[in-house]
């Protein structure tokens, strides 16, 4: 039966995610930028609302109740806050999902407690290469099964690298297809670039190079290609609704500034100039939001997503791009100002084409 | 209760109904009716009239209302949206009786399209003037009250009529139409009567020639002199001299809801001819052997695979603002900024995914032999009729930034 | 050295060609579009004017005039008044220049004084195929070899049929690459089939049937595979003008509607959204033009005009369906009513396309 | 005289010259100045200074005028929009003393910027307040006629003053100053008035931090009873109530013309970001071995193919419309219109050009590896200042519509 109404207990979680994306994270989200990393205070507090733990299997202390529909509900407003600090907080899913959906018991017990501690520990997930050609399905990245060990090689690029960060997985080509490792951050032969780009920089990210990295067997997910596959469509569809929260900020702080400025005695919202462009903003933006909810619910449902996510990443990456230079023009000189936010969402979707798997449900 | 994209097993089986009733009623007669333009499409409103309008009852299951409206509206415009458009229903004429009426004239006004056997009606809503275009409180056509025969008296020229032909010439069918009891007053004066067919006084100039919907009869229609009962009025005969949009007469504002009730119907029948173009599209596509992969990298996609894509997209998109208006009205929301949204995506997706394919598919595209080149005519009108792209952008924009009309226009 | 301005010859030209298309051709524009051809009158009215037979050779009886940059002005006159009868007033050109440029004397003196006689005589060239993949460069219409003769077989589309039509050029691919061969209309093998089609109904087209028809080696031009090309660019160059002048035409009525047009006691010319529109549309039509003259500049200086060919058509097209498109937006309802020009001027450009050669240089 | 896209011979060397230029002393500290916000770069300063200014001198041959302007600035902006800001030039304050002032005043304050030697000096124009923004009328800055000392005394502040910081700081240079002597006057009372560097009471506030063109100093100045002798007084002193724009008035009109002037010189910048990022694309998909195919017919191309061949058209359809604005100068045609066409298109077409080349070549196109994010963040600036997107659409529309700015706001 067709119902657009999160529910009771969904609404909650939004009201309360919300509150905090507005107290918490948006009066922070300039200094996040301009420092390159998250203030640990925010990480840490969002780290008590227990987002991602709440998802976690309830054997190793998580909530266990894993929704694709409440992910991009939270997602979005977190993104509504600052997408890059989001994304930040977000970060251990990057290695708690896959572990908990395709990690041995011993894999489980050894990483998932840790996300779940007293204080944050990120996660991370190497998935982009630095290649204007990359395709996701066909990493060049590889692992070279020697025995009971794999040998991974190859650079990777865009990887979350946030303080503390213990554990990362790498998706390389094996003889099997996509496949999925856990490497310690530290191992021998992984070797790390700080990345400079042009937006999200809250969120500092890495080139990863692998040389002859050299891991036991044990450290392979169970994840078939086609699991990996739909690990990608999970990600696609959160980034997405990622991209939705930051083109709804951007939306609502050039509505609001349109209806203070004031040119010619008026304000420059009784333009229809800009007041038609802030109503098509508004229509993309929930167009948008419902094509993430349906690849979500389908997700949910246990159903192939491939598609309705690829809609739902490909409209979200044209509607954010849009809304957010939309945002720039309607402030005018100020929106080239980093004084004021409609730059910074602009530099932050800019690069939404090779996101990807930047966070997952 | 929580989000939920799955139909429920009603509109399902009315998908599926309706589509079939388009392949098999529609399609066939699909490029005979836009050739012959204006005549009354017979075989198709005859299996309306007979068989297609109780043939869905039967296979009643729990649906999702308004939502369930819409997929008819989708799915037989998928078929042809001219023919839709001359469907023997009470339409929009109903939409304003429903909305504004009392039970008692729910019934008056209603009843025929009910009753079995008989021969096709249709009913009408008739707002547009000549000089008006969308601005309502720009009506000119009057109606005065007559105390001798407790009668209104009608005058004015009506224009864009849809099924304003059927409406008023079939016994038994009405046309909804627009007047004003006291110019001075502007929107607040302005009521709705109801003109049953072939009363005295209400003359049919003649229909329109247009671009696309061509088995539509838009028609112009004068009143001269055109009494009607006054329990044709539709609300109360009170005039408020604020916005009545404001007030609680139910009058103008009920006659307004008719637009937050029918702009997602309109929203659905864009999305159907859009559907029409692009299902089109991707089985042609096939047939040449051209894959749409979902899953290839952004820079290894063709420019077609791209098109089809973010087609796709956007039909959905529109697809869904569309559901979501229409579901607010099953949860009893007001839905007027949705709907607007809905019907504003919907127009201008369709108007350039039809485009787009009639690009796409080059020479073939533009010949009369498919009817792509149809549905691309059809589809336009979406773009302007119910509120024209522009005038939906407007709603949307005094709802978002909270404007009275006077500060926006 | 940069210069913007049409030549006093040129602008005297211009001026002659605006008052026939205003005085002439728009009037019946709608007659035509309702027939399904040009009233024969303004067709012989255009003859007068010479407009073609200036460019034909003087040995001919022509004005030696060739010029790209004439040619285009032209172009874009006639089609402000209407572009189905434009490109049927231009149809002498589909087969004199080609004749003119490639065909034998004997060919030229049988063909060229017929279309510069007293009254007017149309031209046609078969070029497009309808195919939704049709590549103009590999043609499936072959010309195979046979002694001294040639063997035609295919199928064309959109070829101009003009009543009193002699001969048409037929555009296939023989063993040396793209050909050109000049057929009588009667020849045996050769069928039509009148096409029905959304616009440019004013400009009557068939579809063209080649089954072995057999013509004598002199029938084939002597252009070669490149000069071929070359046509190509040419008949887009000239396409493009006419697609600018058909949305020229579309941006004046629809600004001259919204001066005129009121509500809510206004000119709808007052209110942003339609006049950004409006300004929009002005401003597209002046870049697409510009690229248009400069692409027929480049014709006329003999280089190679293939890529600014491509952009000038491509640019066209897109601004030729947003401006028309805009138009009837602008006119509202009455926009979608065949009493009013801006659905004639979508439903001709909406084809562009796959237009390619209805027009020469 | 006829229609000619052929560069004359001084352009053309105009053309080598500028790129080379750009290649050799903005592309090498493009990077670094765009990291190091706001601070001087002095290689290219200094280059410029010393070298740059007379560098193209004795390559003079005939050129096409303003359109040679045109080709330096697109040039130069090829190599990097903020340095091309930051050049030691009268710049936009040059213009408007060309414009408005007279030949002793162009003597008194250009003269500095020919002299051989000494240190670099700006010349930059102060219009936008914080709470102007593009609307001329409502500039509060006062400028007081002190009949004793036969001063003007302006007070006031100053924003997105370009090029302001060396401009208020570099003995030599100056600013020219908008400020109204009658402020019931509306725009009849706005004046210019030329500033000397480092005259007393105006104080440089600091400088924005910017999206992009960070090597550009985008200044913020507050006048406190800041004195300049009457001489400095742009145009007549003389206050016309009626609208200005509609009268002889040199002062008001000249500061106007400016942006006819300017206009195309913006656009060509813009011209250059863009072309910047799209040379780049087209190298670096020859070096991945992908082929531009203009010849392909379009249902063959690869969506990048079609990004390529519409980003060429849109950059090239700026170009030209810029070529035409500035033609028109030379020509002494008026080109208010055209000006702000081209203005308009350049803004629009390179912001989306550059946003669409970072997006297809991906991660590396996000990365500050290369400079292609830079031109994203760069291109932006074309479509705000100098009139935003919407400023140059309402004066392109008044004119079309021929409509005074009462009836169109």
């Amino acid at each position: 039966m067709i119902d657009f109404e999160p529910g009771e207990e969904q609404a909650l979680i939004i009201e309360t995610v919300h509150a905090f994306a507005e107290n918490e994270i948006r009066p922070v989200c300039r200094e996040a930028d301009e420092a390159g990393e998250p203030p640990a205070s925010v990480v840490e507090a969002a780290h008590e609302l227990g987002l991602v733990a709440n998802s976690l299997p309830e054997a190793h202390g998580g909530g266990g109740e894993r929704s694709a529909i409440t992910g991009v509900l939270i997602a979005e407003e977190l993104a509504w806050g600052d997408m890059a600090i989001a994304l930040a907080v977000l970060s251990p899913g990057l290695l708690g999902y896959p572990v908990a959906d395709f990690g041995s018991d011993s894999l489980q017990s050894e990483i998932l407690p840790g996300l779940m501690g007293d204080s944050f520990v990120p996660g991370s997930l190497a998935m982009v290469e630095p290649r204007f050609d990359f395709d996701v399905l066909r990493p060049q990245t590889t692992a070279k099964k020697d025995g009971s060990e794999f040998l991974l090689d190859g650079v990777k690029c865009q990887v979350p690298w946030l303080e503390g960060l213990r554990h990362v997985v790498v998706i390389a080509a094996d003889d099997e297809g996509l496949a999925a490792f856990v490497l310690p951050c530290g191992i021998e032969g992984l070797s790390t670039e700080a990345e400079l780009k042009m937006g999200l920089i809250g969120l500092p990210t890495v080139e990863l190079t692998l040389s002859s990295v050299r891991v036991d067997a044990s450290a392979r997910l169970s994840a078939s290609d086609a699991d990996i596959r739909r690990m990608i469509d999970r990600g696609r569809i959160a980034l997405a609704a990622a991209g939705v929260g930051t083109a709804r900020a951007s939306f609502e702080v050039s509505r609001d500034y349109a209806k203070e400025r004031e040119t010619f005695g008026q304000p420059i919202a009784t333009r229809q100039a800009i007041a038609f462009k802030l109503a098509d903003m508004a229509i993309e933006i929930d167009g948008a939001r419902l094509l993430v909810w349906e690849a979500a619910a389908a997700l949910d449902r246990g159903e192939d997503a491939a598609r309705l996510a690829r809609l739902a990443y490909d409209q979200t990456m044209r509607v954010a791009l849009t809304v957010t230079d939309g945002a720039v023009q309607v402030y005018g000189g100020h929106g080239y100002i980093r004084e004021y936010l409609p730059e910074l969402h602009l530099r932050n979707v800019a690069g939404f084409a090779s996101f990807e798997t930047l966070t997952l449900l | 209760m929580t989000i939920d994209f799955e139909l429920s097993e009603g509109s399902k089986l009315a998908q599926a109904h309706y589509h079939e009733v388009a392949l098999q009623h529609m399609r066939p007669v699909s490029r005979k009716y836009d050739l012959a333009e204006h005549q009354l499409p017979t075989e198709w409103v005859d299996y309306w009239w007979n068989e297609g309008r109780f043939a869905f009852q039967d296979k009643m299951a729990p649906t999702d209302g308004f939502v369930t409206i819409c997929l008819q509206a989708e799915e037989l415009c998928w078929g042809d949206a001219g023919l839709y458009l001359r469907m023997p229903t009470p339409a929009l004429g109903g939409s304003a009786v429903s909305a504004a009426g009392t039970a008692e004239q729910r019934k008056q006004f209603m009843s025929a399209f009910r009753e079995e056997g008989g021969h096709p009606i249709w009913g009408a809503m008739a707002i547009t003037e000549p000089q008006a275009g969308s601005d309502a409180a720009a009506i000119e056509t009057t109606a005065d009250f007559d105390a001798e025969t407790e009668e209104w008296i009608l005058n004015g020229t009506k224009i864009f009529c849809t099924a304003g032909e059927g409406a008023s010439t079939a016994d038994g069918g009405f046309i909804v139409v627009w007047a004003t009891i006291d110019k001075s007053a502007g929107r607040g004066g302005i009521k709705s009567f109801v003109v049953m067919a072939n009363t005295e006084g209400m003359e049919l100039i003649g229909c329109e020639k247009k671009l696309g919907i061509r088995a539509s009869d838009t028609a112009t229609l004068r009143f001269d002199n055109c009494r009607v009962p006054k329990e044709n009025l539709l609300g109360s005969a009170e005039v408020r001299k604020k916005d009545p949009s404001k007030t609680g007469d139910k009058g103008f504002k009920g006659a307004m809801a008719t637009f937050d009730a029918s702009r997602p119907i309109v929203a659905a029948m864009a999305t159907g001819v859009g559907r029409a173009a692009l299902d089109f599209l991707k089985e042609e596509l096939e047939r040449q052997g051209v894959e749409i992969r979902y899953d290839a990298p952004p820079r290894e996609l063709t420019a077609i695979e791209r098109d089809v894509i973010e087609m796709e997209a956007e039909l959905q998109a529109a697809r869904l603002l569309t559901w979501r208006a229409a579901w607010m009205m099953n949860a009893g929301k007001r839905n007027n900024l949705e709907a607007s949204m809905a019907k504003a995506k919907a127009g201008l997706a369709v108007t350039k995914i039809t485009q787009k394919t009639v690009q796409i598919l080059g020479p073939v595209g533009y010949s009369k032999k498919l009817l792509v080149e149809k549905w691309m005519r059809d589809a336009k009108i979406n773009d302007i009729y119910e509120g024209t792209q522009q005038i939906n952008q407007l709603i949307v924009a005094r709802r978002i930034l909270d404007y009275p009309s006077a500060m926006l226009r």
